[in-house]
């Protein structure tokens, strides 16, 4: 490729995408005062960005991997689930009562065990190195639970109304997100409680360059491990399976899927499998890392999940990974400027101002693929 | 009834065509026709014997006789929610047949083509497929049936490759069919070389042709083509056309409703004129082309 | 409470007359009898060209016939005068004014309205209301009259006004009555009617007819094309979508035929039909 | 065929709540594909019930046998063994399934459903005064079951119409918005927040004492003025994007902006700072105080805790405190044969009360200006043009409308009337923190709106009123009243001591717990009552009525009747002639 096609497409991309060139330019200079920040002395130490980079990612890829079910259900059924974070919230509290369970079993009342009641996190001794067999399970118990509830919902709530607009549908997810969260409210109780015994879990400090260390949790491990063990698992069954590629064609679509004979409403009843899976699976992860839960942790992170959905562009289950990780790392790097109560704010104002430029999201155009 | 049709009155037919196509009167019986009124509106004469519906150039025999027909409507009456735009439809498709429906905009063309697949508002009549009632299912039970449908917009799944559209086309098969696959890269090659191309990268001519792939996926009898040659450059159209001709050659029957009538009725074994939701005309498409009542209402409407 | 500028209905005039010399001189000798002017047209999507190079002029009072086989650019000349779509080049005049490229609300501000094919009826509202929506000027549009009691009579004396015109308007077009009916019930037809009516409440100078003859039956048919022969006696200006030649041939008495994106034929309905390239062009050959 | 089809939609609509349930069987109908396992056995339940008589009081019958075989078999083992509780459970359970027999089937009810029919189809006034009237029964009936004195009924009735107003203002912003504009909002607890915020530092005294920011010290009026500007402000912030982004995008920005709100509010690094000398701030997450209510200062001398009552307080407290009608004096006796017991009915308001309730008659008049200035809004061009781009934006911009303008007039309109209205509810209790301001209370506003109907503004009075008394206060008093009935003993801490006992057949614990936790089954209630109405009846209680968006009644003008051809009409007036003469020629041509 000679300079001159590198500078025409230079400016072609100047001309055709403006907003293209102001991100990059941002980013830049952010990058740039990121290295001045590091050279300076007293400044911006490079264990903190990498730790700021690892801890993004983790955050990140737990809310991408909670936005690819939401944004399957959203480019397959046409329309935003409110409920989303409280599927996550669901199968974080399936898992984890079986969890302890596993865990504790002989040791504690069944009963406390199951409600995940008030055991000392020390004497359960829950872990990924004490009992990885006790978190394996719950994580299984925690996908399947969501999809049996996913299930369920939709042929009690959105199945009726199979033919709404999407704007029906979205108030009814706001009425399940309610209905789900107060009757964990009711059988959970309302309290934060600790999940996993914190000195259990081992940690790993990588040297990193001056002297510092990252210092990588277990449970962090595991979970950037198994999300993106997930998110190829998704990846491979989109691409390479029959129903994926149903999924994809559906999506792409409806009327299309439909007079070429593929069965619609199997196709809907896969969207939530794999969504509410994902769901149940992010929120047992998500609670894996951070060792404590409570009835609406999930509501909570719902408004993250949808930044990260949005950004990448609704529908487009790739968007919903780049977007997490954009979300998550956006949210922690803003820590080298801004104090720490406004991360959330940096997540948002990243999701707003990418919508301004690019009404659609930055995948738009590419649904499920 | 069309079977009492005479070897002589066909071509007598044929010959006449110049000065007067045949006003159909539907094979269904010509009494339970008559005895529905056509609409006040209606101008044309309608001819003297307007019994027999064809007098079809190539083939004949085949749709000569409208009862052993693939394809038979009769009296269907269709439309949109409660709108009706067709009434009282008939029309046949002999096995292997090329037929063509053509007609002034808004004439509900592709609305017969719709119903056939069920995607309208069943209103009333039947539509049998090879002796069966097809009315009232839906399209993907259509497609078990046999018959295969590629609508006029949107027929490709943009996201997808082109080898993926096509498995997409035998869902309903437990396998992918490698060996149809082959076929269809045989009868498309450029296909085969676009093979893991996404689909909504391609042309307009090569999207056309990939939904044609993907509607024979399964190897239907019956070909329901929707205005193959819309929005496709001139020397694209000639090559759509060709390329339709073959698959009817290959045994297919063809159900065609195209906007380009010249090039249409030129190819076709019998074409329909449809107006305002009713049948008009019924002939061989030379006859309809050379027709000045035909060319006449054609303009018009 | 209010946002709104002060209630200055001159805010709209000002910011429509946009106003270029070159266009002023040469419109002033064409803008007297031919009121919209397009020039070397050119539309295209993506790498498709929709409308190539169509110029073509409607003169003032007449019915003119813009006809053309599927395909041929009509809609997409037409979306391109209404302000839908922005030419890839060319020019639209009205009145002598460089009207390329504007807002469709700000064309239709300045008298150029568009009725649509498939009747465009707000379903949820009354066939009066439809009606009263339409005319330009309304003080009431602004919130501040809409709700500050001294000002609000003048909202209310002008309602008055419009809903003596909405009823006279639905008289002429005798679906009066309909009036109080929500126009989602009214049948095909019937709302065919209360678009033109609707279009004719803003007081336009030139009435841009998308197939108004689509899908009505014939007796209604009738009815609308009197209409349209009466307000043209009235000093109307129609330019007429269609590719019913038949419709064209007995109402119109010029006719511009459009094919492959380009004016293929112009002239009285005689000229045009006799014209054997149009026939073809009508049967899908190349010409 | 399609109007007479609409006419018939139209009347079943129109009767109203009471039989819709049952009329028809809307659900399967609409979604023909869509057949419940439960359709046959409620096609058979219906049927039988429609035959009346001994074949509906069977299946009652049955209906309870059954009903109570299951119950025995949850609970029945211990009934015995209860205090009260068993026979209590037993003795609620018939009356409540013998009275809703009793109601549904027996003649005694037709009157009343009757007559409430009539009286729902007159106006609007009648819809409200229906709706408050039975909000004021249920309050006296719960007032009578729990002994309340008639300050407490004053008081809950002050406190359940606190919050129809507040919903109500907030409702009718909100139909400004989804109901007129078709603008999906779901950032209002924002907007509030702004106002609020805004007011409170704007009016806020400058010298609060320790615990509190200093606000600027301004006249209350600018505050409340600055805070609705400002909100209306942040409206035009979130407007820009609403011209460009789809529905559900621009729902999910305006609730992340809410949100930036909240945290910004919250934050440190706003709770107290300096500009150009004047110090104030947000308060953080600890809050902010609000202005004092000029509302106290009608009935006492100054805002603090244990001022003198002033001139209206120092008449109206005495004599309301000693309110005591004497109905029956001692020693009265009938006929003077008959002794009679003294009665006297205590009709005492407390002066807390009073205030209260006199801030209430205030909001009430917000409410009355909110409700006008939307009606005005909507029956008027303006809101024709909103209705129009709700319906079709194309069309309305075909007809030379700037959409655009409407939309962020609308937008900003509504914003800052959920300023105002926020003001009037969080600024009236003295101190608020960003903790009144989370999303959640959005969707209550929400589920108002769709409870009284998108579109309708007295509808949205009514979504309020229902939401406050039905959804808000409603249920805390049902948990009030039960447990004055029922002696539960310890309530268990827990679900799984909750449910536990229920093994050995005791339901009574559960009950207890789940009373216990009413606030939270009354989010779950909502939750099923918004799938419910999306599913059934989408269109709430009013939406999808003929509210026409004109500033004068559209009818034919001159009183002719509007069933005329329109003949004298035309005749009186010269243009309409003229172009009956000119279709006559065409006609002729």
């Amino acid at each position: 490729m000679g300079i001159s096609e590198t500078y025409s497409r230079g400016r072609n991309l100047a001309v055709s995408r403006p907003f293209v060139l102001v991100a990059v330019a941002v980013v830049a200079i952010l990058t740039l005062d990121i290295g001045r920040r590091l050279a300076a002395p007293g400044g911006l130490t490079s264990a903190q960005l990498a730790t700021f980079l690892w801890e993004g990612l983790v955050v990140g890829l737990s809310i991408g991997l909670a936005g690819v079910g939401l944004s399957m259900t959203y480019s397959i059924l046409n329309f935003a689930n409110f409920g989303h974070g409280d599927y996550v919230t669901s199968g974080a509290f399936a898992g984890w009562a079986v969890t302890w369970l596993f865990a504790g079993a002989g040791q504690f009342d069944l009963a406390t065990l199951l409600f995940i009641g008030s055991v000392s996190t020390r004497d359960l001794g829950v872990s990924m190195l004490e009992t990885p067999l006790a978190i394996l399970a719950g994580l299984i118990v925690a996908a399947a639970a969501t999809i049996g509830l996913s299930l369920l919902i939709d042929r009690l709530v959105y199945k009726p109304m199979r033919d709404d607009e999407g704007i029906s549908l979205l108030i009814a997810s706001i009425g399940v997100a309610l209905a789900l969260r107060y009757t964990i409210f009711i059988v959970f109780g309302q309290r934060t409680r600790g999940l996993t015994d914190a000195q259990s879990v081992p940690e790993f400090a990588i040297p990193v360059g001056g002297g510092g260390t990252l210092d990588v949790g277990g449970h962090e491990l595991t979970l950037v491990v198994i999300a993106a063990a997930l998110m190829l698992g998704v990846h491979l069954l989109l691409q390479t399976t029959k129903l994926g590629k149903a999924m994809r064609a559906m999506a792409d679509n409806e009327d299309l899927a439909q007079v070429t004979g593929i069965p619609t409403e199997r196709v809907v009843r896969f969207t939530w499998i794999i969504g509410g899976g994902l769901a149940g699976a992010s929120g047992f992860l998500i609670a894996l890392e951070r060792g404590a839960m409570n009835f609406q942790f999930g509501w909570i992170l719902l408004l993250m999940i949808f930044a990260a959905v949005i950004l990448g562009g609704i529908g487009s289950i790739y968007g919903a990974m780049f977007g997490g990780v954009t979300i998550g790392i956006a949210q922690n790097l803003s820590l080298v400027w801004i104090p720490s109560e406004f991360s959330t704010v940096a997540a948002f104002g990243v999701m707003i101002v990418v919508l301004l430029f690019k009404p659609d999201g930055l995948f738009s155009g590419v649904t499920t693929a | 009834m069309s079977s009492e049709a005479s070897e002589a009155e066909r071509s007598e037919a044929s010959k006449r065509a110049g000065s007067e196509a045949t006003r159909e009167h539907g094979g269904g019986g010509r009494s339970e026709a008559s005895k529905r009124a056509r609409s006040e509106r209606d101008r044309r004469s309608v001819a003297a014997d307007g019994g027999t519906a064809s007098s079809g150039a190539t083939r004949a025999a085949d749709a000569a006789r409208p009862d052993d027909s693939l394809l038979r409507v009769r009296d269907l009456d269709a439309g949109y929610g409660d709108l009706q735009i067709l009434t009282d439809v008939h029309m046949d498709v002999g096995d292997g047949e090329y037929v063509t429906i053509v007609g002034p905009n808004g004439a509900g063309k592709s609305t017969v083509m719709k119903s056939v697949f069920g995607l309208t508002s069943y209103m009333g009549g039947t539509i049998e497929f090879a002796g069966e009632a097809i009315h009232g299912l839906a399209p993907e039970e259509i497609i078990h049936e046999g018959i295969g449908y590629v609508p006029q917009n949107d027929n490709v799944f943009e996201s997808l490759t082109v080898r993926e559209n096509l498995e997409m086309g035998a869902y309903i098969l437990d396998e992918v069919p490698e060996e149809q696959i082959e076929v269809i890269y045989d009868r498309f090659p450029i296909l085969r070389e676009r093979s893991d191309q996404r689909a909504g990268t391609m042309s307009g001519g090569q999207r056309q042709m990939l939904a044609m792939g993907r509607a024979l996926m399964l190897d239907p009898d019956l070909l329901l083509l929707d205005e193959p040659s819309a929005g496709l450059a001139p020397d694209l159209v000639q090559e759509m056309f060709d390329r339709i001709d073959r698959i009817n050659d290959d045994g297919t029957a063809v159900l065609m409703v195209e906007q380009n009538a010249k090039e249409a009725l030129g190819r076709c074994d019998r074409g329909y004129v449809l107006v305002n939701g009713e049948n008009a005309y019924v002939d061989s498409g030379e006859a309809l082309l050379n027709d000045e009542q035909v060319r006449k209402d054609f303009l018009g409407g | 409470m209010s946002s709104e500028p002060g209630g200055a209905d001159a805010d709209d005039a000002t910011d429509t007359a946009v106003d270029t010399p070159a266009a002023a001189a040469e419109g002033a000798r064409d803008a007297a009898e031919h009121p919209l002017v397009v020039e070397g047209l050119h539309k295209t999507f993506g790498g498709i060209t929709a409308v190539d190079g169509a110029s073509f002029s409607v003169a003032e009072g007449s019915l003119t016939g813009l006809i053309g086989p599927n395909g041929a650019g009509k809609s997409t000349t037409f979306n391109c005068i209404t302000g839908v779509h922005t030419p890839t080049s060319g020019r639209i005049r009205f009145r002598g004014d460089d009207i390329t490229g504007m807002a469709p609300h700000a064309i239709a501000q300045r008298g150029l309205v568009r009725t649509f094919q498939i009747a465009r009826e707000l379903p949820e509202m009354t066939v009066l209301e439809n009606m009263m929506l339409a005319p330009k000027g309304q003080a009431g549009e602004r919130l501040s009259y809409a709700v500050v009691p001294g000002l609000r009579d003048r909202v209310v004396e002008q309602e008055e006004e419009l809903l003596e015109r909405a009823w006279q308007q639905l008289e002429f077009f005798e679906i009066d009555h309909l009036a109080e009916e929500y126009a989602g019930t009214l049948s095909g037809g019937q709302r065919k009617l209360l678009e033109m009516a609707r279009a004719l409440m803003t007081d336009p100078e030139v009435v841009l007819l998308d197939e108004p003859l689509a899908g009505v039956n014939p007796t209604l048919e009738e009815k609308l094309l009197d209409r349209i022969h009466e307000l043209r006696e009235m000093g109307n200006t129609f330019l007429f979508v269609e590719h019913d030649m038949d419709v064209i041939m007995n109402n119109c008495e010029h006719v511009i035929v459009m094919h492959q994106g380009s004016v293929l034929a112009e002239g009285t309905p005689e000229q045009v039909t006799s014209d054997e390239r149009v026939v073809e062009a009508y049967l899908g050959g190349d010409v | 065929m399609s109007s007479a089809d609409a006419d018939a939609d139209g009347s079943s609509d129109a009767t109203a709540a009471p039989g819709g349930a049952t009329a028809g069987d809307p659900g399967d109908g609409d979604n023909g594909r869509y057949v419940s396992g439960w359709t046959p056995y409620r096609e058979w339940f219906r049927d039988r019930w429609a035959q009346g008589g001994a074949a509906a009081w069977g299946t009652a019958l049955a209906h309870l046998l059954v009903g109570a075989l299951l119950f025995a078999l949850v609970a029945g083992f211990d009934l015995g063994s209860l205090p009260i509780g068993g026979s209590l459970i037993w003795f609620l359970y018939l009356s409540l399934t013998v009275g809703v027999l009793y109601v549904a089937t027996a003649p005694p009810a037709e009157p009343y459903v009757a007559w409430l029919d009539e009286r729902w189809m007159e106006s609007d006034v009648d819809k409200l005064l229906i709706v408050l009237g039975h909000v004021v029964l249920v309050f006296f009936v719960f007032a009578v079951a729990l002994g309340l004195p008639f300050n407490g009924l004053v008081g809950a009735l002050a406190s359940v119409f606190f919050f129809t107003a507040v919903y109500a203002m907030m409702v009718l912003a909100l139909n400004l918005h989804w109901g007129y504009a078709g603008i999906f909002n779901i950032g209002i607890a924002g907007f509030m927040a702004v106002g609020v915020y805004v007011m409170a530092i704007l009016s806020g005294s400058t010298d609060p004492g320790p615990a509190s920011v200093p606000g600027l010290g301004l006249p209350l009026p600018i505050g409340i003025l600055g805070g609705v500007v400002a909100a209306a402000l942040v409206g035009l912030v979130a407007a820009l994007p609403a011209l460009r982004l789809r529905a559900d995008y621009f729902a999910i920005v305006t609730v992340a902006l809410s949100e930036i709100i909240r945290i910004t509010l919250k934050s440190t690094a706003l709770q107290e700072f300096t500009i150009a000398g004047i110090t104030t701030g947000t308060g953080g997450a600890t809050g902010i105080t609000m202005p004092g209510n000029p509302v106290r200062l009608l009935f006492y001398q100054s805002f603090d805790a244990g001022a003198e009552p002033a001139l209206l307080g120092s008449v109206l407290f005495p004599l309301l405190e000693g309110l005591r009608v004497t109905l029956i004096p001692p020693g009265s006796s009938w006929l003077g044969i008959v002794p009679l017991p003294a009665f006297t009915l205590d009709l005492a308001v407390e002066p807390a009360v009073i205030a209260n309730l006199a801030y209430v008659l205030v909001l009430a008049a917000f409410v009355a200006l909110f409700y006008v200035l939307l009606v005005r809004t909507g029956n008027s061009p303006f809101g024709r043009v909103l209705k129009a781009i709700r319906e079709d934006e194309v069309v309305a911009k075909s007809l030379g409308k700037d959409t655009n303008r409407f939309k962020i007039v609308a937008f900003m309109f509504g914003c800052g009337l959920m300023g105002l209205g926020g003001i009037l509810w969080q600024g009236s209790q003295g101190f608020t923190n960003p903790g009144a301001f989370r999303p959640i209370i959005t969707f209550y506003i929400w589920v108002a709106l769709i409870i009284g109907g998108a579109g309708s503004n007295t509808g949205s009075v009514l979504g309020g009123a229902l939401f406050a008394g039905a959804i808000w206060e409603g249920p805390v008093y049902v948990r009030r009243v039960v447990t004055n009935f029922v002696e539960f003993g310890d309530t268990p801490g827990t679900f799984p001591a909750a449910v536990a006992p229920l093994i050995e057949g005791k339901v009574l614990p559960l009950l207890s717990f789940l009373l216990a936790n009413v606030s939270a089954l009354r989010f779950i209630l909502v939750g099923v009552i918004l799938v419910t109405l999306m599913q059934r009846r989408p269109e709430g209680l009013l939406g999808h009525r003929k509210e026409e968006a004109a500033a004068i009644p559209l009818t034919r003008p001159g009183g002719g009747d509007g069933d005329g051809i329109g003949e004298p009409t035309a005749a009186a007036d010269p243009v309409a002639d003229g172009g009956r003469d000119d279709a006559a020629d065409g006609g002729a041509r």
